[in-house]
């Protein structure tokens, strides 16, 4: 034993013991299936490696083998949080390489349902954020005001969760009896609603002291790593699409984009709570001046986009959804690539995390929102 | 009543199993718990003592809370030892304390 | 009364040396420290056959409470990896029975060879506020002493368990 | 008789406690609770214990056996053991210890041994730095929790339990020492390992804490015995200490006390409901640096007051302890704020409504910094 011992070899300084720790792909706090392989160091994150994968699905691949039609059903399926926002872009590559002209009223409605997903979204990443962190009544609350909203989307489109709302060159259905002023309803009682979120989350101490400056993603950082949404928004970046494409209609829209300064946590969620607020002032000017006219165009039964390829993306709850349509002119898309926030977000952990403990990797995750339905495809 | 020497016995016995850890095991951290029942016996006699003495001050006990102080902070000491000699050497072995440099 | 107490030691004594074996025999680190826990849960309880209940809750809060999490603590941080001390005795540790019953017998001898006045079945160790009298007066000065000790052994640990420091 | 009545109040905790917790969790966050099982859903937790009795009892393989079946049992037993000094009224005590106050002391150490073993034993890196993380927060706030007993004790210049509710006749412990009162509060709570420190359980970091592994029955010991039984005898301390123990007005001692003790853990509840979960360094922090200080304070000064006025100290402890209250309150809710958000806040009162609307068509697309030559 003492000649293994003088083996052994001296070490000038203190030998710092390295655990690995394999968070998920079943835990609470990864938002889905995302496995991270963690290097700690006591409780200090040394390394991360994120796994994906757990919820590969091959959309892209099944794109190929199904017509426009078919594959539409099938989109909302991606990020199961804020489904409108994934059947949005390829409706848009498919309407820009047939050159369709979409009705204003289409527009309009399209925006509504897409604000309306947005602020279901944020109040889920609101709820899920504060679950991390160890409060649960958040979720509650959030729960209790997204069902209106649901409820208001289940009038609209007939679906509670995969919408399956939009149509190439326009949308499925008008606007039903009574929904306009269910949502006039919605939107008087929603402010006050936010501000209790932000009266019990905001002003906790525990909250500030476990937010403030944990996770900071710098402005040049962010805008390297391609992170979009509020996300990017946060590291005090204005860029939304909603007014740097101005797609759809937003241009006929006023509203603020909150943007935040230093990239921390905190201001992530500040983000978002804002962002709320600001999707209900869309909402209520697209009521106000909702045009007439029809909300879809006629179209034939089998869609046959002309050759070649377009780029489309839409403003998510989580960023930039993007989709790339290369088309031959056939029945099915030749091939269609997917631009996914979420994949982005979790690509930066390995970055952000290293230095920080465990308790604040689920608070960063949290904020971050990624969503593994997204992600994985 | 049980008589004075069945304590001591007991005290004893505690003390010289103590003893035997000391002196048989090669780990640090059961060297260090070996020690904390030699005190234990130790303890016991004095408290013993202290009750069957004739004059009642309770002297014996006071020592006992001397003896609980000090063996709080050897144990705080020969822990801290202990843990900064493992991240050294990554053994918890006495044999590894033949030399005293860090 | 008597009988009660006199049983009570049997088996108090039995437990508590059994789990002194137990802690000087187990193999697993972890088991020996709960047997020591065990060990000194008994031996508060000979304090309290002995009347000398601060003393016990003394000895539970500080032994129990305080030692005891600390070494379970540095066996759960010193978790071995590599090399595991496959050998538990020293190679020399045969010698240490003969030399344990060698004390054993001698203390053992000179404690039965005593004279003992045998005193009566009243309670003779003081009550708490006695022995604060006898502490905080008699002996303020040790007593001073040792907080002064604690002070070096906590501020000692703390420097020696550091991770920065290099050693 | 007496181990009957520690029992039948340890497992009724464990069927008031968690169908309380849901309802009044419930009513905050706005829903119903538990109503299907039984009137109002009362038979909840009787359903629940089946279920979890009924369920297969695992060990994993590589748990250490019998440390693993060994741990909650030592859990279980500190609620039971610290029963035995409560006094339940004027003549009725189980055990009436001359050191109660350093008994329950001592005796509450059990419970973290249970914890530390049973995150050791399930050979689970989750439950390990539970384990771990449960030892260390156990052993900071057993600090500031014993200086408070001293402080009673000091009061009532006696350990014994009994003589404590006795001295309250006048007036309540909390009336004199509020300060005393709010330490024992939330040592107690981190104590307890609730919410905003129930870090070694964080579910969504840990998973469960040190109790992952436990599944069944032991769970049920760990979950729902152990820990709620820990907050009723901590709300009967709490009880007897500050809260005048048993007695009241109208109704007899034991129901006067067990019925403060259910509110000091409907309290306990209630921060569930509200708070976030502190994280390790800031917990340790506010341990180190504010509770043990604040309570090394108040004992210096109590003590300071019962030497200078050794006949009538209560009032200048009152007055003292009153003051110390309202500055450390009025320091938490505007100075440690003002720290964290410092210029923060601000910031983002402002930050609002960013003028979007106005910014120019023209103005370039933010790209990265030219970084290099």
């Amino acid at each position: 034993m003492t000649s293994q011992d003088q083996m052994a070899p001296k070490r000038p300084y203190l030998k710092l013991e390295e655990m690995i720790l394999n968070m998920g792909p079943q835990h609470p706090a990864t938002h889905g299936v995302l496995r991270l392989v963690l290097h700690l160091n006591g409780e200090m994150i040394v390394k991360v490696d994120p796994v994906l994968g757990y919820l590969h699905r091959g959309l892209e691949k099944l794109a190929e083998n199904r017509t426009y039609y078919q594959f539409l059903a099938m989109l909302s399926r991606l990020d199961y949080l804020a489904n409108i926002f994934m059947e949005w872009p390829l409706v848009r590559c498919i309407e820009g390489l047939m050159e369709i002209e979409v009705p204003r009223r289409a527009e309009y409605l399209r925006i509504i349902v897409a604000e309306l997903n947005r602020i279901t979204s944020h109040q889920m990443a609101l709820g899920d954020f504060m679950l991390n962190l160890g409060a649960g009544t958040p979720m509650f609350w959030v729960f209790r005001d997204r069902e209106r909203i649901v409820d208001l989307l289940e009038l609209l489109t007939g679906q509670r969760m995969m919408y399956n709302y939009m149509r190439v060159g326009g949308v499925r259905y008008d606007i039903p009896e009574g929904f306009e002023a269910e949502c006039r309803s919605f939107l008087a009682g929603f402010p006050a609603k936010i501000d209790e979120y932000e009266k019990l989350i905001t002003d906790n101490e525990i909250f500030l002291a476990r937010t403030l400056g944990v996770g900071i993603i710098e402005r040049d950082e962010a805008i390297d790593y391609g992170l979009t949404g509020p996300n990017l928004r946060a590291s005090g970046v204005s860029w939304d699409l909603r007014k740097d494409d101005a797609y759809s209609a937003y241009n006929d829209f006023d509203f603020g984009i909150p943007i935040g300064k230093h990239g921390d946590c905190f201001d992530r969620y500040k983000c978002r709570v804002e962002e709320m607020r600001q999707s209900l002032r869309i909402i209520e000017q697209a009521l106000d001046n909702l045009p007439e006219g029809p909300v879809n165009v006629k179209l034939p039964p089998m869609l046959r986009p002309p050759a070649g390829e377009k780029y489309r993306a839409v403003e998510g709850p989580r960023g930039e959804w993007g989709n790339f349509l290369v088309s031959n002119g056939g029945l099915r898309p030749y091939r269609l690539k997917m631009r996914d926030p979420n994949f982005v977000a979790i690509s930066t952990l390995p970055r952000i995390l290293p230095g920080y403990k465990i308790a604040d990797m689920i608070a960063i995750g949290g904020s971050m929102d990624f969503m593994l339905g997204g992600a994985d495809r | 009543m049980t008589p004075l020497q069945h304590y001591l016995f007991l005290a004893v016995a505690l003390f010289s199993i103590g003893a035997w850890g000391v002196l048989a095991r090669r780990n640090i951290i059961l060297v260090i718990m070996c020690i904390e029942l030699m005190l234990n016996g130790i303890n016991i006699a004095l408290i013993a003592f202290s009750n069957y003495s004739l004059d009642g001050a309770g002297r014996g006990q006071v020592f006992v809370f001397f003896i609980f102080a000090v063996a709080a902070a050897e144990v705080a000491i020969g822990l801290a030892i202990t843990i900064a000699l493992y991240r050294l050497r990554e053994r918890m072995s006495v044999d590894e304390l033949h030399e005293m440099k860090g | 009364m008597g009988e009660f107490n006199q049983l009570a030691f049997w088996i108090i004594a039995f437990t508590v040396i059994s789990c002194a074996i137990g802690v000087v025999t187990f193999k697993n680190l972890i088991h020996s420290a709960i047997s020591m826990v065990c060990c000194f849960t008994g031996v508060a309880g000979v304090y309290v056959l002995l009347r000398a209940e601060l003393a016990a809750a003394a000895q539970v809060l500080i032994y129990v409470g305080a030692i005891s999490i600390l070494i379970l603590f540095a066996i759960m941080l010193t978790r071995h990896r590599s090399g595991d001390l496959k050998i538990f005795f020293h190679r020399q540790s045969w010698a240490a029975i003969p030399l344990m019953l060698l004390v054993g017998i001698v203390f053992t001898g000179v404690l039965a060879s005593a004279h003992y006045m045998n005193s009566s079945s009243e309670a003779m160790n003081p009550d708490t506020r006695g022995i604060a009298d006898i502490l905080f007066n008699d002996y303020a000065f040790p007593f001073e002493v040792l907080s002064l000790v604690l002070l070096v052994a906590i501020v000692g640990a703390v420097l020696l368990a550091s991770k920065e420091k290099q050693l | 008789m007496a181990l009957a009545i520690t029992m039948a109040v340890i497992f009724a905790s464990g069927v008031v406690f968690p169908y309380s917790m849901r309802r009044l969790w419930g009513f905050v966050g706005d829903r119903h609770g538990p109503n299907r099982v039984g009137p109002l859903g009362l038979l909840q937790p009787f359903a629940d214990f089946i279920k979890l009795v009924t369920k297969e009892d695992i060990t994993p393989t590589k748990a250490n056996r019998w440390v693993f079946l060994l741990a909650p049992v030592i859990g279980f037993a500190t609620p039971i053991l610290i029963q035995a000094v409560i006094p339940y009224s004027e003549t009725y005590t189980i055990a009436n210890l001359n050191v109660g106050l350093l008994y329950i002391a001592a005796v509450s150490a059990f419970g973290v041994l249970g914890i530390l073993l049973a995150g050791w034993s399930a050979n689970n890196k989750y439950t390990l730095v539970g384990g771990l993380r449960a030892g260390a927060q156990m052993i900071s706030y057993e600090i500031p929790l014993l200086l408070t007993l001293i402080i009673v004790a000091m009061l009532a210049d006696s350990m014994s339990l009994n003589d404590v509710v006795v001295q309250q006749a006048d007036v309540w412990y909390i009336v004199i020492q509020p300060m005393a009162f709010i330490i024992f509060l939330v040592a107690g709570v981190a104590e307890l390992n609730r919410t905003p420190f129930d870090l070694p359980e964080a579910e969504s970091e840990l998973v469960g804490g040190y109790m992952t592994e436990y599944g069944g029955i032991r769970f049920a010991l760990f979950a729902g015995l152990m820990e709620w039984g820990n907050v009723t005898v901590w709300g009967l301390t709490t009880a007897t200490l500050f809260l005048g123990g048993w007695r009241g007005p109208f109704l007899s001692g034991p129901i006067w006390l067990l019925l403060k003790a259910v509110i000091m853990g409907l309290i306990i509840i209630w921060f569930f409901a509200t708070f976030p979960r502190l994280q390790v360094d800031q917990l340790m922090a506010f341990a180190w640096k504010i509770l043990i200080p604040i309570s090394i304070l108040n004992l210096g000064v109590t003590g300071l007051f019962i030497v200078l006025w050794p006949d009538n100290y209560l009032l200048p402890t009152a007055i003292f302890s009153w003051g110390a209250t309202l500055v450390f309150i009025g320091v938490f809710t505007f100075v440690v704020k003002k720290i964290l958000l410092g210029k923060r806040l601000g910031m983002h009162k402002s930050m609002d409504y960013e003028p979007w609307m106005l910014r120019k068509p023209a103005e370039p697309i933010p790209t990265r910094r030219q970084v290099g030559p």
